[in-house]
């Protein structure tokens, strides 16, 4: 902590300890900032407090074990995290997955992302001030977990995909009930837009906020909104689609100024976007198993295999190896969006005020548990 | 006991005494401020006192200049000692011993 | 003596337990208008639609551990709460809640310049309770606290002087009065001020947009993090007396106060005669304590409203408000209504 | 009675304060004790029917000054204090001899000047058109004393520019 042994050789200068008890850093992360004033001249970005070794974790666990593991990474985007880890061991199988089990994933996928930006959406609003958007989009996410409880009977850790599929399919009504939801959904967004979009506050609190550069950015290695913020092109669902992303029509919303109000346009684009996914998957759902052909024991063969998707938060990447003899991954490395974000966060931070540190967590939507693993 | 202008003007020198002290002993220059606010007040009192002694409001209306006075002479005196502060790290009045900086 | 000495005391202590049973009440009714901002029930769990609660959080609050950190400054630790609620309290011998002497404590010839001034000491708890802690983040708050409390008093203060200028008096009652006489309420007469007044309120009490001092997401709660249990119910009480002060100034210095509305229907329709029906006479029946309390209800309602419903500034962008914007215009309106009183009247 | 009882109850707290004032080690503490020498001298002018002066030493002093005192005294924050070592140089029993020295003086002319019989009244205040404290004092600052109400209006323009000048670390 280098900041820390520094001596605070001016005395206009303050060492303010951010977390990793406070509110508003989602979680344990520890921001030490050095404020002049109130604007922060330095910051020291602490990680690790809840880092639980799940990638070493997984190393004595057999292959369909370390799915709930994956589901205590980003805990708020446990379907991801799930078919992050599935589709990446496939790969490493060359497992052929049933079409209906891959469109159901897809349903699961969009709606764990409306789901997971909803709680940014509302903790996001709570850290600048507005309350009821809090309340608001929490309201939408229940709907959410509602029917993931329908699905698996799990609300947060869904534990909900297998290797090869599925462990279930969907239950009767469950299409139907999906559609409804996107239609609540729909009629709600407008909602979020009336209290935030045009806020006068909003604005001045979000434009010119945070800005960062499309080549910033990707020097920075972040991904998913906040690089999209920054109007470059990189969607994992587009570059290399996975599921049955191929299958189905959306747009990948792009900002022009990378500031926190573009990352925020972006996200609530992504919501339609996610939505207008679930309807043509929900319509056009096959027929079929949900289980593909995978043998009782797990065991790939020996190699070493990447495989990324479009979480919530951004890629989520696994990089697995395996020996082929144990019935246990050789190496597990995930590369959570989160992580890679939070890089982020220093350079947005610098030069703004206590006030914005705040925002700006908020804006990359970091969940401790993805960045500590 | 009824209490004449006498009193007040005892009081008010009192406190009087009590602001020289403050600024002839004390070395912290915000207390040294503090004693010359309470100098003033002490001759506000006298002037209010006085004013009704007398039955004439001009005492008051001084009180009021004075008060702006002391508002004046607590902003730029306070900025003077932040410049002060900023530079030479200390409050001691022995210590400001040079013009400039 | 009875007049004197009993009648007063026993105003104040009605006034004092009046302030401080409704300030729980408020609680309660902030809660629920919240909750029903947001679609939810807001506390059901004591008595009939949780009504109760509101005498439940007070005796949480006393019943809780009041912990005072090892390092802090044990006695302005104490004192800081206390400084802060008593200004508030003090106010109220000079809101006037209705037309006859028996509603208010007393009537000073200086009643308006008194409540600035007694609210302005209550910036001294805030300070204190975050320089006391002895801990970063109540300190910083404090330091932004007082200078969002000064400068939003000084636009306010600008402010009422336009007032002042219109009434032509400092009397808390002489102003109503004189909204009496000119059947104008000031809120028409000086749609402006009320505005900023409103808007300079909201600041000096700490509510959203402006709460910044106590802003929880930044400031793990500002200026009384450290503080808990009764001490920490005592700015609890501070901040809900200061909302209800501000609703009753606002109230009585632009909406009229204890007089009923229309009070002069005839001079705005003098000729129709289709409209004589509308004699608003029944008005009169209402007692003046009821307006004034019902006008009162409204602005506190519009509080809790605004804090449902907007973000948080930014502390540069609400110094920027408080003194490129607030004292601009209140300077202008000072110059205007003066104008418009010497010149045009 | 009640007069005296006031005075003397307000004389001990002002003069009480402001030893406290002057001899607390912690600034801040110096601080709160001046605030409430303000208040107490506030009441002292309501005892003297000044009710508008009350007011505006409550606004002025306590609401305004002394606050800027605070902030100043929060703002630099000290981490050593002015006073831990003594100043060879400095000669605080001369200054207190001779604040003692002031004060026998002072002493002396109030009880001579007001042992004395009193002199003819002074000319009683011309007859204001007004009534009222406030009023009467405002009328007097806008007639009789406009000229030094605009000439301190302007001190507290350049006080304002000065603090500015001086506070500020790059204009």
């Amino acid at each position: 902590m280098a900041i820390e042994a520094a001596p605070m050789f001016d005395t206009d200068e303050l060492v303010l300890n951010m977390g990793p008890q406070h509110p508003s850093t989602h979680g344990v992360l520890r921001v030490i900032l050095r404020l002049n004033g109130e604007r922060v001249v330095d910051a020291d970005v602490v990680i690790g407090y809840i880092h639980r070794g799940i990638e070493k974790l997984t190393e004595n666990r057999d292959w369909t074990q370390i799915i709930l593991l994956t589901d205590r990474m980003d805990y708020v985007s446990a379907a991801t995290s799930n078919l992050g880890y599935c589709e990446t061991v496939e790969k490493l199988m060359e497992v052929e997955v049933p079409r209906r089990a891959r469109y159901i994933r897809t349903i699961l996928a969009e709606l764990q992302r409306v789901a997971s930006h909803c709680l940014w959406l509302g903790t996001h609003a709570m850290d600048i001030g507005a309350m009821t958007v809090f309340m608001y989009a929490f309201r939408e996410r229940e709907l959410i977990l509602d029917l993931f409880e329908e699905y698996c009977g799990a609300r947060l850790t869904y534990n909900c995909m297998r290797i090869g599929g599925l462990p279930l399919d969907i239950p009767t009504g469950w299409g139907r009930k999906v559609r409804a939801f996107c239609d609540v959904m729909d009629s709600r967004i407008p909602e979020y837009e009336e209290l935030l979009t045009n806020n006068r506050i909003w604005l001045e609190r979000t434009r010119g906020i945070g800005v960062i550069s499309g080549e910033a950015a990707t020097a920075l290695g972040l991904c998913g909104p906040p690089l999209r913020g920054s109007g470059v092109y990189r969607d994992v669902r587009k570059d290399e689609p996975y599921a049955a992303y191929d299958e189905f029509e959306f747009d990948v919303p792009l900002g022009t100024n990378g500031d926190t109000y573009d990352r925020y346009l972006i996200r609530l684009e992504e919501f339609r976007q996610s939505l207008r996914i679930i309807r043509q998957a929900v319509d056009g759902m096959p027929d079929g198993p949900v289980m593909g052909k995978v043998p009782r024991l797990i065991k790939p063969k020996a190699g070493e295999t990447y495989h990324a998707i479009e979480s919530p938060k951004g890629e989520l990447g696994y990089f697995i190896v395996s020996d082929g003899r144990s019935t246990n991954p050789y190496r597990l490395r995930v590369r959570p969006p989160s992580f890679c974000n939070l890089q982020g966060l220093k350079p947005l931070i610098i030069g703004h005020l206590v006030a914005d540190v705040v925002a700006l967590i908020g804006t990359i939507d970091v969940v401790i548990g993805e960045v500590d693993r | 006991m009824e209490i004449t202008p006498a009193h007040y003007a005892l009081l008010s020198a009192a406190l009087f005494i009590i602001g020289v002290v403050g600024v002839l002993v004390r070395r912290n220059i915000i207390i040294i401020f503090m004693s010359i606010e309470l100098i003033l007040n002490a001759v506000n009192i006298n002037l209010v006192a006085n004013a009704r002694h007398l039955e004439n409001l001009v005492g008051q209306v001084f009180v009021v200049f004075v008060i702006a006075v002391a508002a004046a002479e607590a902003a730029v005196g306070l900025g003077i000692l932040l410049a002060f502060f900023r530079n030479k790290e200390t409050v001691n009045i022995d210590e400001m011993n040079v013009m400039r900086w | 003596m009875i007049d004197l000495v009993i009648i007063p005391l026993f105003k104040i202590a009605v006034v004092l337990n009046g302030v401080l049973v409704s300030v729980t009440f408020m609680v309660l009714l902030e809660r629920k208008v919240i909750a029903w901002a947001q679609s939810r029930l807001g506390p059901m769990r004591v008595g009939p639609w949780g009504v109760l609660q509101a005498i439940v959080d007070p005796i949480k609050l006393i019943l809780k551990e009041d912990i005072t950190p090892t390092k802090a400054d044990k006695w302005m630790f104490t004192l800081a709460p206390i400084l802060s609620l008593v200004p508030a309290l003090v106010v109220f011998s000079v809101v006037p809640f209705g037309g006859d002497a028996l509603f208010y404590i007393t009537d000073i010839n200086v009643g308006l310049l008194f409540i600035i001034s007694v609210t302005s000491i209550g910036v001294y708890g805030i300070i204190l309770a975050g320089w006391a802690s002895n801990s970063k983040y109540p300190l910083l708050a404090s330091l932004r606290a007082a200078a969002q409390l000064i400068s939003y008093e000084i636009a306010v203060t600008m402010t009422l002087v336009s007032v002042i200028l219109t009434a032509g008096t400092l009397s808390m009652v002489g102003i109503v009065e004189a909204q009496q006489e000119t059947g104008f309420w000031f809120g028409f007469v000086q749609p402006v001020a009320f505005v900023l007044v409103f808007i300079g309120g909201l600041a000096e009490t700490n509510r959203i947009p402006f709460d910044l001092p106590e802003a929880e997401q930044e400031l793990t709660g500002g200026f009384h993090t450290e503080y808990s249990g009764m001490r920490f119910a005592l700015f609890f009480l501070a901040e809900y007396a200061n909302m209800i002060v501000i609703a009753a100034v606002v109230t009585a210095l632009f909406w009229g106060g204890w007089l009923r509305p229309f009070p002069s229907v005839d001079a705005l329709f003098p000729s129709v005669g289709a409209l004589s029906f509308l004699n608003l006479a029944f008005l009169d029946l209402i007692p003046s304590w009821v307006w004034f309390f019902g006008k009162m209800f409204v602005f506190l309602y519009l509080f809790i409203w605004i804090r449902a419903t907007l973000p948080r500034y930014r502390y540069d962008q609400l110094m920027r408000i408080g003194w490129k914007v607030l004292i601009p215009i209140a300077l202008a309106n000072i110059v205007v209504t003066a104008v418009v009183k010497v010149w045009l009247l | 009675m009640v007069e005296t009882i006031v005075f003397y109850t307000l004389s001990a707290l002002i003069l009480g304060l402001g030893v406290a004032v002057i001899t607390t080690p912690n600034t801040v503490h110096s601080v709160l004790f001046l605030v409430m020498n303000f208040l107490c001298v506030a009441v002292i002018y309501v005892v003297l029917e000044a009710e508008f002066l009350a007011v505006i030493q409550v606004l002025v002093y306590a609401g305004g000054i002394v606050v800027l005192y605070l902030f100043v005294v929060m703002l630099v924050n000290l981490k050593r204090d002015p006073e831990a070592h003594q100043d060879p140089r400095r000669l605080s029993l001369v200054g207190l001899a001779l604040a003692g020295a002031v004060l026998l003086e002072l002493a002396g002319i109030v009880v001579y000047s007001y042992s004395r019989e009193p002199s003819a009244p002074v000319a009683a205040a011309a007859a204001s058109p007004v009534q009222g404290n406030v009023e009467q004092i405002g009328w007097l600052l806008y007639t009789d004393y406009l000229i030094p109400f605009e000439v301190a209006s302007v001190l507290l323009l350049v006080a304002m520019v000065g603090a500015i000048v001086l506070a500020k670390r790059e204009l």
